[in-house]
């Protein structure tokens, strides 16, 4: 059953999207998860996040992108420039962070040259990176302003009525990814981290509703279940966006489990509700604004870092793995005051600079992780 | 970070420095060189700004008092606030807040420690904040972080939307000092109703921050007035930059400098409008005599500086271009498109700059607000580097209107927003019929590539290029 | 009229002596640490095999990283400047260099009469150079001269995921451990330099005829991997590690040309 | 009880046999590729010093790069808890220990039982690493032994990127080609290293005593740069090779578990 969920967190275009395809249906993808699915999902278009997996090399990205950027949205233009994104009738880039926002300047320019890499509809979606009321009302146009742009390139209409139908099945999912954060970080595991990364890996390819009902299923199956993992260290996760399952397999070894995270391939993205009453593009601003909990987010770090020992006291966390991709600087300095208040409150903490990309060369990472754990040992 | 550094604050020290420097001139040719010696670090650049004459004197005293300002805030009562260089300071002024601005204090450092910013940028690494980020804040951050500088009250930036690692070090340092902070926001485009909405709104809330902090109203009158003298700054500015367009360009390399210092340092306050008319008495009349600036009195090369230039420790990058017989055409940090720029209305890109409207209380933080979302890098890396009012557009625009012979990239590699797109940047500007050299060095952080390999691309480039012998 | 161009590199230094268009004698020898004896050194085998002595030669460029410590040269051009005039001179239709030397790999755009228009160097920390190559062939144990025939050999390349020299060496050591198959490690970085080149051209849009000069371009499995990345075909020239030299040995004619 | 340390590094392997908590025999090779061939050959020339055979030994502990691959060990533990351990019992007031080895290098604070408190790795780039010394050494053309030397002699070392080995190496060519001394270049070389090092070093927080382990320890030029920036003395390891520390730290907890599997 959770190969279904590996089957589809590791192929781009992995089964479901290849029949919705095959079934007429449109795709588009987005870069960031302040991008808010049910705009398309209502317009009956399947929202697909964009990742780097399966990028080997990376001489089509680093024609365009300067040496000094993330590998991840590197990663995105390669498989771009290879055309292994030739399912997209759109993608949606966002100024997550300034690499990522390149991502816009670059997919844009590599589309001039190698006309297959850009899909036909291109959105730069302005998310304000703080929370007032005037970013609020910003954000509230902005999401109007796509919403309007999808409409138009897809000749469609987007009702309102449509939003809280989108709206209520992807709420439902959330709250099914959350009870399966709470079999997580259980006391007895009922979930190896690789494999809940697994599953919030599918939830932002495969189309929401099978998607919920294959959830469904699986909860149902663990909980019936009586696979339990117990005597390992608990790990929470946080840091750079996190795509790779071996990773977290590598980290969690024979002896570690990684029972929470705060990464937005993770927790973030599935934390909290959206409204179900008022307005519904204002619901849908309010939630993806509010509730991300990313550094990017600037001037919250108080917030975040209680969310963060909340999660470490509910999940009897361990000990912390604070990991950014290099060149991120908004969780590699994030990661740092982290590290120090954790260790101050007595959470042993390790930082790792990593790059994005193809796990070759493990023994470093393995060793610093031996030694970690040889550290929780007392 | 070592112990050394420790035994004396390093704003003082660059203080006391500065004051030293600026009560040589006093003296005669002799004594000065005797008095010199003292600061040996310092002395090329010294010696290059005193070169320039009453300004060059103008400009020492000026930063000496930036620094007196600094150390004695506390004494006086008065709040201190780190900020940007994309900031304009004048805000501050208004409300007798005193800024300390890294980056410019970076470069102050630069030149007055031996070993530049190395150990501050690394104390930065050390207490946790990445090594990848840029390096013109870290290295005076590191400094404030280690307790080694004055009593910082709040941080206050304006990146968001602009540059991550220039408001992470804010951000860094605000979790890390446990200060109050406060970040203006900037949507990616320039124009339109929504942008100038946002921006007034936000620099709204900016201002409550600020009199929250201080207990205190801002005073309508105070505000003016200091708007005021920035208007009168702008214009002298306008006339000081059509002035380099003629040719042979009457400035010489290192006016720029003390062009963009003096507004980053002082806005608003009379110290920077004497400053700039001293700049003005020497500009127009070389012009008068259709002299170049260059010391040779020959210009042979126009280049322009599309990103930041370099300073490393000294003056090297200018002494390297007035050798060279090359006139310098600003970068990215001296337009600050006003109303009275000369580039704005030549361009017809009005639109892209401020008015200064003094009528009253709203009109004028209307106008402090616009101005500030026109200072240098937050206007035009906003957005995408080719979209209108942006980068590619304003670089294009000032070096055809510059008659610039080519276009130099050169910053620092700790810039993520900058080095995303400098590849489709530079064969746009290459298309446009612009040599393009990108450099990989550091402005900021000579270890990164040392000024002898930087000198040599440059050699090379307008060797391979043809545009020089 | 007789010419010299010396070319002094960070691995080897190269001279080459011209008469009208034509290769008297040639010489590459590994560079030691002063580029001044480097030069001589080099410079004397050539003459030598020429029969010549330097006072016979009419105008000598250097060129390289030490062009600027070469005693007998009487004038220096850039390395790009050289490699654009050499590869035109060998074959007149190139108008892309893809040069891959020791210390640094430059990919070059000429004009018909080999003036450079535009270049670009690697700027990758991880840098897809010569050394890279000899770094790893000594990780490996294999002689240079036998890495492209190797490479030949290759069923199924690695992936190498380190941008960095000397952490590559550790991954590529790791391969080995883990069983993988040299040729297909050499086919790997092979592939990965010659993308890391593929990616310069790309950023300074080439699409005319494309050469690969520099030492490395003596390595048939880099020629075949570029060709691959590159997706065209890559145009050989005679003697790609001398062409710098050859350049500059050109630039030479014109020098003495023109003061005579 | 006879126990056994065996430390498979990028550059070297090392063996050490202890009875009773005394080393009774010793042995650094270069490594090979493959890691048990070195641990192998290194731990056969120390079982014959020792004048045994590996069936004597009781206990024995793979550490380094390649310890997951040794053949014969009982078990394996990461280099930065044998470091700890070797250090502690080499020096008993130590309480800091930094280690730059051929891959990478660590700071670690430790406790009484040279367990560990607190560790930092660099694992952004090999500026940080013993390699990294050893690639300028030969572009400079000076033999390892010879670098570390080069500080006390210079006038005016050069400042070098320390943000990169590749671009350190063009940057040394230039400096090579502009006439400066070996002497120069080479201290630059070393306080780069040092400079990273003290930031690592700092990371976590110095204590008092401070040692260095690993093969850079040897480099004189490194650790004189270190004293300096860090302010404070680094106290020598004489009893053995530091390059060895690991490979005693080894041999010390393969003791230790053979003592607590004896107590349960
Ligand atoms: N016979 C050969 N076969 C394959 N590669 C070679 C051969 N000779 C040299 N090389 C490659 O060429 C590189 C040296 O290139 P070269 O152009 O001579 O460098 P430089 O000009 O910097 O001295 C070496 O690092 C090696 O990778
Ligand atoms: N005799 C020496 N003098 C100075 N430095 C040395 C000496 N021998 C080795 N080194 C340094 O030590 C490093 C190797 O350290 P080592 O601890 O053996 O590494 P590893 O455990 O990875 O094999 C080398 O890269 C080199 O920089
Ligand atoms: S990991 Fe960091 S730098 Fe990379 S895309 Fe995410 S936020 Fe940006
Ligand atoms: S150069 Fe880059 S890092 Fe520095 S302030 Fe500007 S945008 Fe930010
Ligand atoms: S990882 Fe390697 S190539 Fe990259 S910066 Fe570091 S030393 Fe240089």
């Amino acid at each position: 059953m959770i190969d279904a969920f590996h089957e589809s967190s590791t192929t781009l275009f992995n089964r479901h999207v290849r029949n919705w395809k095959t079934d007429g249906g449109k795709v588009v993808g987005y870069t960031c998860s302040y991008v808010p699915d049910e705009i398309f999902h209502a317009a009956s278009i399947l929202p697909y996040r964009l990742r780097g997996v399966g990028a080997r090399e990376m001489n089509i990205a680093d024609a365009y992108f300067g040496p000094f950027i993330c590998s991840l949205p590197k990663c995105l233009l390669q498989l771009a420039g290879e055309g292994k994104y030739h399912f997209l009738d759109g993608a949606v880039v966002t100024p997550g962070c300034d690499s990522m926002r390149r991502l816009d300047d670059c997919w844009r320019k590599a589309g001039e040259d190698r006309a297959e890499a850009l899909p036909s509809f291109f959105f730069h979606y302005a998310v304000p990176h703080k929370t007032a009321d005037y970013s609020l009302k910003w954000f509230i146009e902005e999401t109007r302003r796509l919403q309007a742009a999808v409409e138009k390139h897809f000749n469609v209409t987007i009702t309102d009525y449509q939003l809280y139908d989108s709206i209520g099945i992807y709420n439902e999912g959330r709250l099914l990814l959350s009870r399966l954060d709470a079999l997580r970080c259980a006391p007895d595991v009922a979930i190896s981290g690789a494999d809940a990364l697994a599953v919030v890996l599918a939830s932002t390819t495969i189309p929401r509703k099978s998607f919920n009902s294959l959830l469904m299923d699986l909860i149902a199956q663990i909980e019936a279940g009586s696979d339990r993992i117990s005597g390992r260290k608990r790990l929470m996760l946080v840091g750079s966006a996190n795509d790779d399952v071996e990773l977290v397999r590598l980290i969690e070894g024979d002896e570690a489990v990684v029972v929470a995270d705060n990464l937005c391939f993770g927790a973030r993205f599935y934390a909290d509700l959206v409204e179900q009453d008022g307005d519904p593009v204002a619901a849908l601003a309010k939630r993806y604004l509010y509730h991300n909990d990313c550094p990017r987010m600037f001037g919250d770090y108080k917030g975040r870092l209680s969310i963060l020992k909340e999660k470490i006291e509910r999940a009897a966390v361990d000990g912390v793995i604070l990991q950014n991709i290099r060149f991120c600087d908004l969780h590699g300095s994030e990661n740092g005051i982290f590290e120090r208040d954790l260790e101050a409150a007595g959470i042993p903490c390790m930082r790792i600079e990593r790059e994005y990309g193809p796990l070759v060369e493990t023994g470093r990472i393995r060793m610093r992780i031996d030694a970690f754990l040889e550290r929780l040992e007392k | 970070m070592r112990k050394e550094l420790k035994e004396y604050p390093f704003d003082w020290m660059i203080w006391r420095t500065f004051v030293a420097a600026a009560r040589m001139k006093a003296g005669s040719e002799k004594e000065y060189s005797q008095a010199v010696k003292q600061l040996p670090y310092f002395r090329g650049i010294l010696d290059t700004i005193y070169g320039i004459g009453e300004p060059g004197q103008l400009f020492i005293e000026m930063v000496a008092e930036y620094f007196e300002k600094i150390i004695f805030a506390r004494k006086r009562g008065q709040k201190t606030a780190i900020t940007t260089f994309c900031f304009s300071p004048a805000v501050f002024y208004a409300l007798d807040i005193v800024p300390i601005t890294l980056e410019l204090v970076t470069v102050a450092m630069g030149a007055t420690y031996k070993r530049g910013t190395a150990d501050f940028l690394d104390y930065c690494n050390e207490v946790g904040f990445t090594e990848t980020s840029c390096s013109s804040q870290r290295g005076t951050l590191g400094a404030y972080l280690a307790g080694n500088g004055v009593t910082i009250d709040m941080v206050v930036c304006d990146s968001p939307g602009v540059c991550d690692t220039n408001v992470n070090a804010f951000a860094f340092a605000s979790a890390y000092l446990d200060k109050p902070f406060f970040q203006l926001n900037m949507p990616p485009d320039l124009t339109g109703a929504r942008s100038t909405e946002y921006h007034r709104a936000d620099y709204r809330a900016l201002i409550a921050f600020l009199e929250e902090q201080i207990g205190r109203k801002l005073d309508t009158e105070k505000l003016r007035e200091i708007l005021t003298e920035v208007r009168k700054q702008d214009i002298l500015m306008a006339e000081l930059e059509e002035l380099q367009i003629l040719v042979p360009n009457p400035l010489p390399v290192t006016f720029n400098l003390l062009i963009y210092a003096g507004r980053f340092l002082f806005a608003g306050m009379p110290q920077c409008t004497r400053l700039l008319e001293s700049l003005l008495k020497i500009g127009r009349e070389n012009a008068r005599q259709n002299q170049s600036g260059l010391s040779s009195g020959k210009e042979r090369l126009r280049g322009f500086f599309c990103y930041i230039d370099h300073y490393g420790q000294d003056l090297r990058l200018w002494h390297l271009l007035d050798q060279m017989e090359i006139s310098y055409h600003g970068n990215i940090l001296s337009k600050m498109w006003s109303q009275d720029a000369y580039y704005a209305k030549a361009l017809d890109r009005l639109e892209d700059a401020y008015n200064i409207d003094t009528t009253d209380l709203d009109t004028l933080i209307d106008s402090i607000a616009d101005l500030n979302s026109r200072m240098p890098m937050i206007k035009s890396i906003r957005g995408p580097y080719d979209a209108p009012h942006m980068w590619l557009q304003d670089t294009l625009a000032l070096a055809k209107l510059h008659r610039a012979d080519f276009i130099v990239y050169n910053g620092t590699p700790g810039c993520r927003n900058t080095w995303g797109m400098v590849k489709p940047f530079a064969r746009d500007t290459e298309k446009n019929g612009f040599p393009t050299l990108i450099l990989y060095s550091d402005a900021f952080d000579m270890r990164v590539e040392s000024w002898e390999t930087t000198a040599s691309r440059i050699e090379e480039f307008l060797k391979v290029r043809r545009l020089r012998p | 009229m007789i010419v010299a161009g010396c070319d002094v590199g960070s691995l080897t230094a190269k001279a080459v002596i011209m008469e009208e268009g034509n290769i008297l004698a040639w010489e590459i020898l590994r560079a030691g640490t002063k580029p001044a004896l480097s030069a001589r050194e080099v410079m004397d085998k050539t003459l030598e095999k020429a029969s010549l002595s330097m006072d016979q030669i009419a105008w000598c460029v250097g060129t390289g990283y030490g062009r600027k410590q070469i005693p007998f040269a009487r004038s220096e051009e850039s390395e790009i400047a050289c490699h654009g005039r050499g590869a035109v001179w060998a074959a007149s239709t190139v108008r892309t260099i893809v040069d891959i030397g020791g210390q640094d790999a430059k990919a070059i755009k000429v004009d018909a009469q080999g003036n450079v228009i535009r270049y670009l160097y690697n700027d990758k920390c991880a840098s897809g150079t010569g050394r890279f190559l000899e770094i790893m062939a000594d990780a490996l144990g294999i002689a240079l001269d036998d890495l492209g025939e190797l490479a030949g050999k290759a069923t199924n390349p690695v992936t190498l995921s380190n941008q960095c020299v000397v952490f590559a060496e550790t991954e590529i050591i790791s391969l080995v451990n883990e069983g993988r198959n040299v040729a297909d490690i050499i086919a790997g970085l092979h592939r990965a330099l010659a993308n890391r080149a593929a990616s310069m051209v790309g950023s300074i849009i080439a699409d005319e005829e494309v050469a690969m000069t520099g030492g490395v371009a003596k390595n048939s499995g880099m020629f075949r991997a570029l060709e691959t990345a590159l997706g065209v075909p890559v145009r050989r020239i005679d003697h790609p590690q001398l062409n710098g030299a050859i350049g500059a040995a050109l630039f030479a004619r014109d020098a003495a040309a023109a003061r005579s | 009880m006879i126990t056994a340390g065996c430390d498979v590094g990028s550059l070297t392997s090392k063996a050490v046999i202890m009875r009773d908590n005394r080393i009774v025999a010793q042995e650094v090779i270069r490594s090979r590729t493959k890691p048990a061939e070195s641990a192998v050959a290194v731990m056969n020339m120390a079982l014959q010093k020792a004048q045994m055979t590996l069936t004597d030994i009781v206990f024995c502990v793979g550490t380094g790069y390649g310890r997951d691959k040794i053949p014969f060990i009982s078990e394996a533990v990461s280099e930065i808890s044998c470091h700890a351990r070797g250090a502690r019992w080499l020096l008993p007031t130590v309480k800091t220990v930094i280690d730059i080895g051929g891959q990478d290098c660590k700071a670690m604070r430790i406790d009484k039982d040279g367990k560990i408190l607190k560790f930092i790795t660099n694992d952004k780039c090999a500026s940080g690493t013993g390699r990294f010394l050893e690639v300028m050494a030969r572009i400079i053309n000076v033999s390892l032994d010879d670098l570390g030397g080069l500080s006390a002699r210079a006038t005016a070392p050069i400042a070098l990127a320390n943000a990169c080995t590749v671009w350190a190496q063009a940057d040394v060519i230039q400096h090579l080609n502009d006439g400066i001394s070996a002497e120069d270049i080479g201290a630059g070389i070393n306080n780069a290293m040092a400079s990273r090092m003290a930031v690592l070093a700092n990371n976590i927080g110095l204590e008092r005593d401070l040692c260095m382990t690993g093969g850079v320890a040897k480099n004189a030029g490194v650790v004189s740069a270190l004293e300096k920036l860090l302010g404070m003395s680094i106290k020598r390891i004489k009893k053995v090779d530091p390059q060895l520390v690991g490979a005693v730290g080894a041999a010390l907890i393969a003791g230790d578990k053979v003592e607590r599997r004896t107590a349960s």
